[in-house]
């Protein structure tokens, strides 16, 4: 069981904020993979990877990273703080 | 060392009032306050998403960074979320060094890390509509001055 | 845009108030404050010589430089003279721009010009003695880099 | 007539903050040199005129600047505010 966190427009695409999955992903990108697969919204979200970030368990991290013994993933667009 | 994260406005000078009389031997204390702009009266607010969890952690690390680089006597970073009205302050750094190089550095060190690391997302609202503000490139060739 | 110079103790924290509060349109301001050392307790003060005349000319002909080439919405400075005791500002700059990198780049401006080139002399006063303040190479330098 | 002014140390060793001179000095190491054949406090305070820099009407300048139409001469050390 993983939580999966989306924020900003991934958010809004998606049209929830987080959410508790079931998951067989090995890495990230299998993830997106799976989550793609799940609806059109999904599908709209994460068109385009290049144009979001990931972080596992609060920190910054990369689409290639392996998922094992993560409990949070969040998906989001850059940041844009300051 | 501070860190906050809040909803509620703050005022920028009595932050810098208190970091001040609070700094032992500082010879140097720089501080940047981020404000909503009005764009002649076209933006009518802003709202800041953040990622309540990370966004605390991640400030504090970047923070420790600064203090050990540039050898700070203190620092300070609040940001706020939420609903903010044009001329508010966004957020604040406040830096107390020795000397006034190390001050400067640490502050722009603090705040290129704040534009582009530390998860939050801000949103214009205008009388156009609103709109997500898309990252700067030039923001994130700015954090490259410090590797 | 406003340049004092005053023997009278300021409030650092105050003037960044009524200074963000009186610009309109900036999105961002930077300030500095340089502070007197206390040294470990060495030091028990400063006392500040001037060209009383040349001193606000001289500021107002920067201010205005550093206004002009970062496109500022504002411009401050205040530098005491006369007695200081240990903690007190000696002296800060605030700078208003629509962009962080223009408000940093003319505070940093001003404080390398004030250093070396307005008419300040410090004379620190020690338990063992008083002394003028050398001037230090690394504040000449630091000049150049915005020739 | 011209005024003199000195500040910091250049003050202290002279002994005056200021003064009003006859000179017919036309640059300013001319009226330097004049100063110094005065009395050893002056000779003193010039001693090493690479320590020093001068204002003439209230502008930085330098020693071979001419002193015509010049009303007020300022010496001092490096200056050290900020």
């Amino acid at each position: 069981m993983i939580e999966v966190l989306y924020f900003a427009w991934v958010r809004e695409r998606i049209g929830l904020p987080r959410e508790k999955l079931e998951t067989g992903a090995t890495t990230v990108a299998d993830l997106v993979d799976e989550l793609r697969a799940r609806e059109p919204r999904y599908a709209a979200a994460f068109a385009d990877i290049s144009a979001l970030k990931v972080a596992l368990d609060q920190e910054l991290s990369s689409f290639d990273a392996p998922l094992a013994g993560v409990r949070e993933v969040a998906f989001f667009p850059p940041m844009t703080g300051g | 060392m501070r860190v906050a994260v809040q909803s509620a406005p703050f005022d920028v000078g009595a932050e810098v009032t208190a970091f001040t009389s609070g700094v032992r031997g500082a010879g140097a204390v720089v501080s940047f306050a981020g404000l909503v702009r009005d764009e002649g009266g076209d933006l009518s607010g802003m709202e800041i998403e953040h990622y309540p969890g990370m966004t605390e952690k991640a400030i504090l690390g970047i923070v420790g960074q600064a203090v050990d680089r540039w050898s700070l006597k203190d620092a300070l970073v609040i940001h706020r979320h939420g609903a903010l009205k044009p001329g508010e302050a966004i957020m604040m750094v406040a830096t107390a060094a020795l000397h006034r190089m190390d001050a400067f550095a640490a502050a722009e060190f603090l705040m290129d890390y704040l534009k582009s690391r530390a998860p939050f997302w801000k949103r214009e609202i205008r009388a156009g509509g609103d709109a997500w503000v898309a990252a700067k490139e030039a923001d994130e060739d700015a954090l490259k001055r410090w590797e």
